[in-house]
């Protein structure tokens, strides 16, 4: 298991990197428009209005629209699973950190495949 | 019962004298297994603190001949001149292999490897790693050294003799000082590299483990200590606790001031004349000397000092050149150089005498060699030149371990179990002074003393009437040392038995200065007597030998090979 | 010293030469304000997960036709899912600006031939890029562009 | 000028008596100038000859005198005495198993240390003849600062990796391996990016940057650590278009 681990950890710290990075920079205005402004009515959800599903479906199914969520998706989930593996390591886990690490990135793989699937079928 | 490690050849001392030796004896033969022991970490040692450069012949407008001249008048003549004609040539190819092992040398801007004045020096020929030099040469040897698995490493061993038989050393005893055993370290050759003794003196560049210990056991095992006399005082050190603020400060335009801001160098009458700040180091502290004596020194709590004023050369320069500088004299004198002047006084910094060896770095004694500070293989004479024994380091300590592989390979097994006797005796009389604890005398107390009578025995001035007291003193010390009360009879990590280890050390070189000294009545190099104030090549043109025999300290002469050069009056 | 390191950390290459003390954590760390801003660092990754997976439902949802995606937009007036995603905003700044100040040094000087701009001008890029991201983020999805 | 008296908590442990480490009190007269090292020094000379702990050079640069000094990895005899309270703790750093008082063990560390090959690799060495390697200043700037470490593991003390990963290769030697990495007359970057991946892989380094803040140096090995890790990733993606001969 260790031996994997230590394979997989440049492509792993690759996309917990990008996940701080691109994933950051990418959630803010997301979290801007769902959190705040949508809420407020700000940004209005009606048939013709911005957040409609035609006008969305419309931007999010182009290329660039697909990769854009891709990462958005994918990218934060490689972050946080790398982060609490090292919540665990922390707070004394070192000894378990092989078992914890893989299911850690499992789930991190599972939602990035999962999220191919969701750009691919839009 | 001992342990027993046996290996070819033994090296004490992690210095760069002992690095370089180390690495060369693998080079010399790969299959050779070296034994490298120090009382501290390698990376410990105190060439670590070395600071200006290291001097060897880089450029065109340079020539061997200069290096070489500048070197036999630096040392008053006593240099011996086959030794530094040998060292000029290959000084340049030991800082070049420095270079090939990743040293980070100051860079030209096109490249080429830097160098920068100093004092004595005519010509600029001090390669430098801005002011850290001692530092990156140290890291770069250590960590080259960790290439070759023949040089096993005993770290933190403190060697407490010297193993002899039949007329041969044959292996050292060491005290582990992680577990507090005795451990025979059998070889068939041995290099001294333990460095030099500041520490018997109170005001010194010196760190906590310049004790002499190498001398001390060349000493005891008859081996003679050669020009002890010459103590080079370094002009400027902090007032306090004598941390050393680089000569190439004065290389790259530093001035000397008075309280009233005059350079006071520049006055004829200090023997420094047209040079000034870039004069050797004896010339300078006694001009300070001087000037603290007329009245025109500045007082602080340390006693009187004067100032190195570096605030014109610019921030960016400072930065660039002389970083450490700027670092030491904010931490340690509460001082920003960039706008004050940094508060100096001569300070005890290097010792030019040393175990006697001859241009192998052999000595008396068959299988022995120094290399390093430890050695007087007479390159350094009565004075030595800034940023010479660095490079002596590595050359020398490369040619003595050539000499010692050389001499593994001739030599034969000794009697083991006679060095195992002797490693036992090492055994019990650490473990008795472990167990002093109703010794009359205090560690601290002794090396109080000592360094007192040091200082006004043997300064930079010196008289024949305090020199005999200070003999006198300093033999009765030696009497009080034998008696240290040590509170600690832990077995490990004893750093007290080691101070007592260490304390008794400095007393017998200490007593081989004042004795060399007292024995000479004229004035050479950092030797300076007011009672006998000019050289005496009549008289005096030799090296002095002192031997330390049960019966008292016995003195001897030896020649100086002079050759090329003939002695003149020493002007700059 | 309050709580043991790992009772191997930087342990003897021959253990037991002499016995040892067991290595002991720094005594100050629950208490010190930089050890406190990383805790704090690491436990944004719960958040980004959470978020990761939140998005994903989203993303499918959009897949799922208009009906759904209705609903979904609907839920996030919810108070608990607004609360939610005002905490990931907390985060994400905090992590953007913690790192950002890293972020510069963790570049090599050179990487092979190519040499990157001096470190202030990375700073002032990422901060750049951050702020224009999620301008063009904020315009698109608020309809000000591409309506 | 005297600062009046400071107490001091002294951290004990002799393995041939203590089950554990204890402390003990010292109350002293100090001055003004003193860093925490003179203080300790004292303590040594006039009160308790058996207080154990290694200093050299008190000039910061042997880097044998780090101890936690009121719970921060500090280099002694650069740590003015005169910016504490009147009574300070001092113990062995942190993350060391302690071989007595204030000593700790440094065997972990020189392995470590060792471990990522800290000497130039040259496909061919060079002899003495061809005379010293051109470097441009530009050149070594790309790895100087890295090269000014003084092996004085405060680093190792700050980082929560190194007090929970015991294999983690630590900021020091890492720094140290990048060292020679960036050096432009050096040519082992792929045999010792493949240390940098092997166990104690750099990758374990979660950035907290605590290296960086203690270090007494400047050598800011939180920098370099990272620094390793994208150059590690870079030769890990390019193993993939251009084949190693050696692995
Ligand atoms: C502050 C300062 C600045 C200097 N600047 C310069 C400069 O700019 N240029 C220049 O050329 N020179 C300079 N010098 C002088 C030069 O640094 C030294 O002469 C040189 O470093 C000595 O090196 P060494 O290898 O002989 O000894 P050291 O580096 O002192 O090493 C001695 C070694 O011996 C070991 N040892 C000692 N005793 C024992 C024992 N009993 N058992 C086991 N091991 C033992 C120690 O552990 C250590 O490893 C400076 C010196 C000082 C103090
Ligand atoms: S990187 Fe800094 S803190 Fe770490 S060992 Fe080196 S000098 Fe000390
Ligand atoms: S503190 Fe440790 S986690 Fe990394 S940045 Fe420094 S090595
Ligand atoms: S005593 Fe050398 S670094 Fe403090």
């Amino acid at each position: 298991m260790k031996a994997l681990l230590l394979r997989l950890e440049p492509l792993i710290w690759l996309l917990f990197g990008q996940g701080i990075l691109i994933g950051t920079i990418l959630l803010t205005g997301w979290l801007l428009v769902v959190g705040v402004l949508l809420p407020l009515g700000i940004v209005g959800t009606g048939a013709d209005e911005a957040l409609s599903y035609r006008r969305i479906y419309l931007l999010a199914s182009t290329p660039v629209g697909r990769l854009v969520i891709l990462a958005l998706v994918a990218l934060p989930l490689w972050k946080g699973a790398h982060h609490i593996r090292h919540l665990f390591i922390d707070h004394g886990g070192a000894d378990h950190d092989a078992p914890i690490a893989l299911s850690l990135y499992a789930i991190a793989t599972a939602g990035s495949l999962a999220a191919i699937v969701a750009v691919i079928r839009l | 019962m001992t342990d027993v490690c046996r290996h070819d050849v033994i090296i004490v001392g992690g210095g760069a004298a002992g690095l370089r030796a180390a690495i060369a004896a693998v080079e010399a033969d790969p299959e050779i297994s070296v034994a490298l022991v120090s009382k501290v970490y390698p990376m410990r040692s105190h060439t670590v603190s070395a600071e200006g450069g290291a001097a060897a012949v880089a450029r065109d407008e340079d020539s061997l001949e200069m290096h070489g001249y500048d070197t036999v008048k630096g040392s008053d003549f006593l240099g011996d001149q086959n030794v530094i004609e040998y060292f000029v040539e290959e000084a340049p190819k030991e800082l070049t292999r420095l270079e090939h092992w990743g040293c980070p040398w100051s860079r030209n801007e096109d490249g080429s490897v830097a160098t920068r004045a100093f004092g004595g020096m005519t010509t600029k020929r001090t390669w430098y790693a801005t002011d850290k030099v001692g530092f990156h040469m140290l890291h770069t040897l250590f960590q080259h050294s960790m290439r070759f698995d023949r040089i096993v490493r005993y770290d933190e061993h403190f060697v407490t003799r010297l193993l002899v038989d039949d007329g041969n050393v044959r292996g050292v005893s060491a005290l582990d000082i992680r577990s507090g055993e005795v451990r025979a370290i059998l070889g068939r050759s041995v290099i001294l590299a333990t460095g030099g003794a500041g520490k018997i003196f109170p005001f010194t560049t010196n760190g906590r483990i310049k004790t002499g210990d190498g001398m001390a056991l060349a000493a005891a095992a008859g081996v003679p200590l050669k020009d002890m006399e010459f103590v080079q005082y370094h002009p400027t050190g902090l007032p306090g606790t004598g941390i050393l603020i680089t000569e190439a400060s004065r290389g790259e335009g530093g001035l000397l001031k008075n309280s009233e801001g005059d350079r006071f160098l520049v006055t004829y009458d200090y023997g420094v004349g047209k040079k000034a700040e870039l004069g050797p180091r004896d010339m300078i502290s006694r001009a300070v000397v001087q000037e603290i004596e007329a009245g025109r020194g500045i007082s602080g709590p340390y006693g009187e000092f004067v100032h190195l004023d570096l605030t014109h050369i610019g921030r960016e320069k400072l930065e660039a050149r002389l970083p450490f500088v700027l670092e030491l004299a904010r931490t340690y004198a509460g001082v920003d150089p960039l706008t004050e002047p940094i508060p100096i006084r001569p300070v005890v910094h290097y010792m030019m005498g040393g175990v006697d060896t001859d241009i192998d770095g052999a000595t008396s004694l068959p299988g022995l060699y120094a290399a390093g500070e430890t050695a007087c293989g007479s390159l350094n004479g009565a004075n030595r030149l800034g940023s010479n024994s660095l490079t002596e380091c590595l050359v020398f300590g490369a040619r003595a371990a050539q000499h010692a592989v050389l001499y593994s390979r001739g030599s034969s097994e000794g009697n083991e179990s006679a060095l195992l006797a002797q490693a036992e005796a090492e055994a019990a009389r650490v473990s008795a002074l472990r167990r002093h604890k109703k010794g009359s005398e205090k560690i601290s107390t002794i090396r109080r003393e000592l360094n007192t009578t040091m200082e006004e025995g043997c300064g930079v001035y010196r008289e024949q009437a305090s020199m005999l007291a200070t003999v006198q003193t300093v033999a009765s010390l030696q009497d009080r040392a034998s008696d240290l009360r040590v509170s600690d009879d832990s077995m490990v990590f004893n750093t007290e038995v080691i101070a007592a280890l260490e304390m008794k050390n400095m007393v017998d070189v200490a007593q081989a200065v004042s004795v060399s000294a007292a024995a000479r009545l004229e004035s050479r190099g950092a030797h300076t007597c007011r009672d006998f104030s000019s050289r005496d090549d009549e008289n005096f043109m030799h090296h002095t030998l002192c031997y330390l025999e049960a019966g008292g300290p016995r003195l001897d002469k030896k020649s100086v090979h002079l050759g090329h050069w003939e002695p003149e009056e020493r002007k700059y | 010293m309050s709580r043991a390191a790992h009772p191997d950390a930087m342990s003897p290459a021959e253990p037991g030469r002499t016995r040892t003390a067991p290595p002991q954590k720094p005594a100050s760390w629950p208490s010190h304000p930089r050890m406190r801003v990383y805790t704090l660092f690491g436990w944004t990754g719960v958040l980004y997960l959470l978020i990761g997976f939140g998005l994903l439902e989203t993303a499918w949802s959009l897949g799922q036709g208009e009906v759904v995606w209705d609903a979904k937009l609907a839920s996030f007036s919810h108070p608990a899912y607004v609360a939610f995603h005002l905490l990931c905003l907390v985060s994400v700044v905090f992590v953007a600006v913690r790192f950002f100040r890293l972020f510069p040094k963790s570049q090599p000087a050179r990487i092979g031939p190519a040499k990157p701009p001096p470190r202030p001008v990375i700073l002032a890029g990422l901060y750049a890029v951050w702020l224009g991201v999620t301008a063009l983020f904020v315009a698109i999805l608020s309809g000000a562009i591409f309506s | 000028m005297s600062l009046g008296t400071k107490k001091f908590v002294i951290t004990r442990f002799d393995p041939d008596r203590d089950t554990e480490p204890r402390t003990e009190e010292y109350e002293i007269p100090v001055q003004s100038d003193w860093k925490v090292l003179d203080a300790i020094n004292f303590i040594k000379d006039e009160i308790d000859g058996s207080l154990s702990y290694r200093w050299s050079c008190r000039m910061a640069v042997c880097g044998s005198c780090g101890m936690m000094v009121n719970g921060e990895p500090k280099l002694t005899c650069k740590t003015a005495l005169s910016s504490y309270g009147d009574s300070l703790t001092i113990e062995p750093l942190a993350n060391f198993p302690t071989i007595r008082d204030l000593v700790v063990e440094m065997d972990g560390f020189m392995d470590k240390f060792q471990k990522v090959k800290p000497w130039i690799i040259q496909a061919k060495e060079r002899a003495v003849e061809e005379g010293p390697q051109h470097q441009s200043p530009e050149d070594l700037q790309a790895f100087k600062q890295f090269s000014m470490c003084i092996n004085c593991t405060l680093c190792y003390s700050a980082c929560p990796v190194v007090a929970t990963d015991p294999e983690f290769l630590g900021p020091a030697a890492i720094a140290l391996g990048h060292r020679y990495n960036m050096d432009s007359r050096d040519e082992g970057a792929d045999e010792r990016n493949a240390v940098f991946r092997g166990e104690g892989t750099i990758f374990s380094c979660s950035y907290a940057n605590e290296c960086s803040e203690v270090c007494p140096k400047n050598v800011d090995p939180a920098g370099a650590v990272n620094q390793a890790k994208f150059n590690a990733v870079v030769d890990w993606a390019s193993s993939f278009v251009v084949k190693r001969e050696k692995e």
